[in-house]
């Protein structure tokens, strides 16, 4: 049973223009994933792009494993090329995990960050208050699975072209203020763009609260063995890809 | 293709010696690429490879530079990752010891920012038990003497390489920068100056823009071009250096395969280094490992040494 | 994308002074890779070119190197022709006469064996009506000196230099070779020397080895590197040359795409060359002058020159 | 009506092993090709492999075009992934074609040669006489499209595993040798490996007939801009690319 894999390409769905999922049936035995663990994928064998890119595993049955991206650049562009029956090299899963929460938790989504939170609200059904923001409309991917597995869900988008028009972490902040102080603690897991997770430190900031945070950096190995990926915490350089990519929030310093 | 039954039936040499440290086979892996072997460990039998070269070394530990420290470019990446690494007691302390237990040797490539801090480094690491080399990254800026690179300056390079050939007993492979004008002449400084075997190429210095933010995507700045971009600059570095010196090279820049390898084994190198490669297949140098034998076969050859330094040219 | 509505209106300038001469944009055809502009005419519009830059002239016809001339590497090519051109005196009746109907610049790209040669080049070229201004290849070999490279060695460079300046008062452009320790140097002594402008880079020098046959595939053994797996070291090279010199930098290496061109331009070129691009896509120079013109609108900026040298770092 | 076109695979057609058929339609009107002309093609837009790679026209009818290439390396390899629908990047027609005979003519071909000589065999139907061998009957491919458009064929293997066991060139020599003098100058079209080409030109040493050759040389532009496949001639070098690929065999320099 290896971490490096090669798997076959079951289908790769668009969901609009930007999105897709991609689902594959690996050709050996393979770990069973965690939630907000990853994968380094790549499709093809050209040396142009070069790097195999990471994604949060999706989901997870038996032998399939799903993957929801978003096209960017020329390695998430290569793999919306993909078709059935293409073979491709993986190594995963790799990093750490979401600790287990005990009753109910809050997920905090930005964007695409909803690819790594969706493999959590799954095995944890009706226990998230799901937080889920992006720029627009087209931008909340999977909006109606991740409401369909959350207890309640607050959204917002830049633009207010769906949901509450705004940051998702000022609905937060609102929703915290609402709260009887007593009802803290309940564990926090975030995923999303930097910007969205430096607020979510100062709105956590005091507050006794486990927060749980999923980072993302430039990868090079994904293993842990260049050093590409580190960010700096309050014990020194941590490997986004080896001791993360989920940190607890009041370990990281932020620059 | 071309087997003929008994090439078939013994399995041909693939041992080299490399200033009297014996190696099984001629693939190694290139330093700060594969981690001081662990993370490895998981996808490949240390114990096949040649031998394993680890993270750059300092005297004292670095945090090296902010992120981000990787990107990409055609065929190729940068990295800066500014010379991260626990530093050499760490590195006796909490990772030789796993190191230990695998018979493949183990090179420990050191750097540092003053002819002290290299002869430093080297004494520490030659007194450790299960170092079997010592590989000199001189492609590091000296602090003390306005930052020149040593490797790319012939007389401050002599000078730190003969410090430091005075300070050890164990195998000395001093690493090139590519990013000189005469490459078979620092590689004859570097002899002259007591190295036992060559090794190149590093990393090339690049730069890549963010055009929207008019800024370097690296927060370095610059960084280390590696991967197959820079392979046919590696093996014409190479042939360059088999021509102008007596001592063993070890050839690298871009092997992905067992194909490229033997580029750099008939222009001269007496082993190879795989270094990029690792992270787009962990299994690299097993597979090359593997795919020498099969040419070797293939071309009824006995020993890999009938192929070093063959090239027609 | 922050495209506001006159920003939309206006059309941006693009147009460039590089030594006097007046280009309506940025972006050239790099020599040797767009012959003398006749192959490409039935592909795109000349006049829409910021200048062509021809094959690379000498004063006597040259055969150039036996074949293979070519062989591919990853995301980039060698080439080993050997300078094989028609000559100056063929290349003026028989070639300026057509380059002479389109109203963009002509730059004569040459090179010589000596001294004495790259003197006669220059005299011939300048006297001849259509030839804007003049490259100086000094990446090929001094053969009256020991075949030192012109461009590798400053003391040769400074005498060639300073020859050809005296004897030609067309804009002088020096084009200069990246297998160098210090870019910057070289580009300071060519700019001492009376160069009016500053392109690179030439191609690295590298090698492929064919390893059924031990033989390198090119006939000439080594070949120039040339396509987008150099690009981040000549970006890296366009930014030291700029902090080094105050002359115009013509940029190129690898250039494909309309952001590759932005990258040298904010690293510090002025213009742009597109070389081995033209063989993959023959309307990459035309794609690219319009992508120019699309960041511009969608950047707000109404002036190529406000993004040259807009580094930040 | 540009050269430089965009084209859709209509499909990918795998021969054998080595061999496959490659069907094109041009998304733009296009010249018509002669036989003997090539295209300039390559899949994908990646940067590996990077240059595009020359191939025959093989058959051309209203708005398709086909190309029969052997996968050899990357460039190749990359064609065979190509599949239906997908879009790809060609150049052409480029380079001369071979002079129009007049009355019956003698087709040479040496493996994959047969690809631009099938074009002049369809062109000329029934004028041909077809010589056409290979290493084995696995390589001999298009075998009973070239004889049905011959008028008569000779076929030979290295190993004898279809037609006569040898070298294609000792049969047109026999072939020579039989006929009355008077019988020549049948105009001789021949494509093939070089050692196919070199050995012919001894055999038609001498000969008062008119002998054309399609050569190969490594291309990078196939325009005529880079020199980078020139051969010698007796008038000095020529390029393959665009002064070719069909040269009079009597005017080229052997190395
Ligand atoms: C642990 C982890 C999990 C991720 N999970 C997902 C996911 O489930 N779905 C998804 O759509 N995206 C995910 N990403 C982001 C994804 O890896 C990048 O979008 C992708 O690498 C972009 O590659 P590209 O070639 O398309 O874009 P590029 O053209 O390479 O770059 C576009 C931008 O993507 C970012 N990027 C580039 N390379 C990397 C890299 N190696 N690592 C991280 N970021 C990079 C950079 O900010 C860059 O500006 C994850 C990233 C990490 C680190
Ligand atoms: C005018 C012309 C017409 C051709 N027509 C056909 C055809 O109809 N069908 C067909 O199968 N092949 C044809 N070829 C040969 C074909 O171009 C090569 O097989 C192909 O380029 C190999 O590329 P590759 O990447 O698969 O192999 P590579 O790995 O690039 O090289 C494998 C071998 O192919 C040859 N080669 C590589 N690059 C080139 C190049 N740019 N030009 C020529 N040879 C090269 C070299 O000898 C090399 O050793 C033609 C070549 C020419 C010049
Ligand atoms: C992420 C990374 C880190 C590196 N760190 C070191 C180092 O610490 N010391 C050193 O001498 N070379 C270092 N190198 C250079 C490699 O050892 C090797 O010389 C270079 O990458 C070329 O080989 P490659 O193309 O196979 O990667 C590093 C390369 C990479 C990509
Ligand atoms: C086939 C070929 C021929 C070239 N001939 C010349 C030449 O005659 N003179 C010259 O100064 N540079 C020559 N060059 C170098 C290019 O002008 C350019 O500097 C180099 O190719 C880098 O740009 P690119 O990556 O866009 O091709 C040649 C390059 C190629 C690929
Ligand atoms: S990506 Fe290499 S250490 Fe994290
Ligand atoms: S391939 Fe460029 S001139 Fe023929």
């Amino acid at each position: 049973m290896s971490k490096y894999f090669k798997a076959k390409t079951v289908d790769n769905i668009s969901l609009n223009k930007h999105f897709r999922l991609l689902n594959l049936s690996p050709l050996s035995d393979i770990d069973i994933p965690q939630p907000g663990q990853f994968y380094m994928l790549q499709a093809g064998d050209t040396y142009d792009p070069l790097l195999k890119r990471p994604f949060s595993i999706f989901r997870h049955e038996d032998n399939s494993l799903s993957f929801l991206y978003r096209i960017r650049g020329k390695g998430t562009l290569s793999l919306s090329h993909l078709k059935s029956g293409d073979i491709i090299n993986a190594i995963g899963p790799l990093g750490n995990s979401y600790p287990e929460p005990h009753g109910d938790f809050i997920a905090l989504a930005g964007g695409i960050g909803i690819a790594s939170l969706l493999h959590l609200l799954a095995r944890f059904k009706n226990k998230a208050h799901l937080f889920y923001g992006a720029r627009n409309k087209e931008e909340l991917v999977m909006l109606n699975e991740a409401k369909a597995l959350s207890k309640e869900s607050f959204i917002t988008t830049d633009d207010g072209s769906e949901g509450e028009k705004g940051l998702i972490t000022d609905s937060l902040m609102k929703f915290f203020n609402s709260l009887p102080i007593t009802h803290y603690p309940l564990p926090l897991y975030a995923c999303g763009p930097t910007p969205m997770l430096r607020e979510l430190s100062k709105v956590v900031a005091g507050k006794d609260i486990k927060c749980y945070v999923s980072l993302e950096e430039h990868m090079a190995c994904g293993v842990g063995a260049c050093l590409g990926c580190v960010i700096k915490t309050v014990s020194g350089n941590k490997r986004v890809c080896k001791e993360g990519p989920v940190f607890d929030i009041k370990d990281i310093i932020w620059e | 293709m071309g087997i003929t039954p008994n090439s078939e039936l013994r399995t041909p040499n693939l041992s080299v010696d490399i200033a009297g440290l014996k190696l099984k086979n001629p693939v190694m892996t290139a330093s700060g690429t594969f981690g001081y072997g662990e993370e490895y460990s998981e996808f490949l039998d240390l114990n096949r490879l040649g031998a394993i070269v680890v993270k750059g070394l300092s005297i004292t530990p670095r945090q090296g530079n902010p992120t981000p420290r990787i990107v990409e470019t055609p065929a190729g990446m940068l990295n800066a990752i500014g010379l991260q690494n626990i530093g050499v007691k760490a590195f006796i302390k909490d990772k030789l010891p796993f190191l230990r237990q695998f018979n493949t040797p183990v090179i420990a490539n050191f750097f540092g920012d003053s002819i002290d801090e290299y002869i430093h480094a080297a004494e520490v690491l030659s007194n450790a038990e299960g170092v079997h080399a010592l590989e000199m990254n001189i492609s590091c800026p000296n602090k003390q003497a306005g930052w020149i690179v040593f490797g790319t300056d012939p007389k401050t390079m002599e000078h730190v390489v003969t410090a430091v050939r005075k300070t050890t007993d164990l195998p000395l492979i001093v690493k090139l920068s590519p990013n000189v004008t005469d490459i078979g002449l620092t590689a004859k400084v570097a002899e002259n100056a007591g190295a036992d075997a060559i090794s190149l190429i590093n990393t090339i210095t690049g730069m890549v823009v963010d055009v929207k933010k008019r800024r370097p995507v690296l927060a370095n700045n610059t960084g280390g071009l590696s991967g197959p971009a820079v392979r046919p600059i590696a093996v014409r570095m190479v042939w360059e250096v088999y021509k102008a010196v007596k001592i063993p090279i070890i050839g690298m820049g871009g092997i992905m395969a067992a194909n490229d390898a033997l580029e750099f084994l008939i222009a001269g190198a007496r082993a190879v280094a795989v270094g990029t490669a690792n992270f787009i297949n962990p299994t690299a140098t097993i597979e090359i490992i593997e795919g020498l034998e099969k040419f070797l076969i293939e071309e009824g050859l006995s020993d890999i040494n009938e192929i070093i330094g063959s090239l027609k040219a």
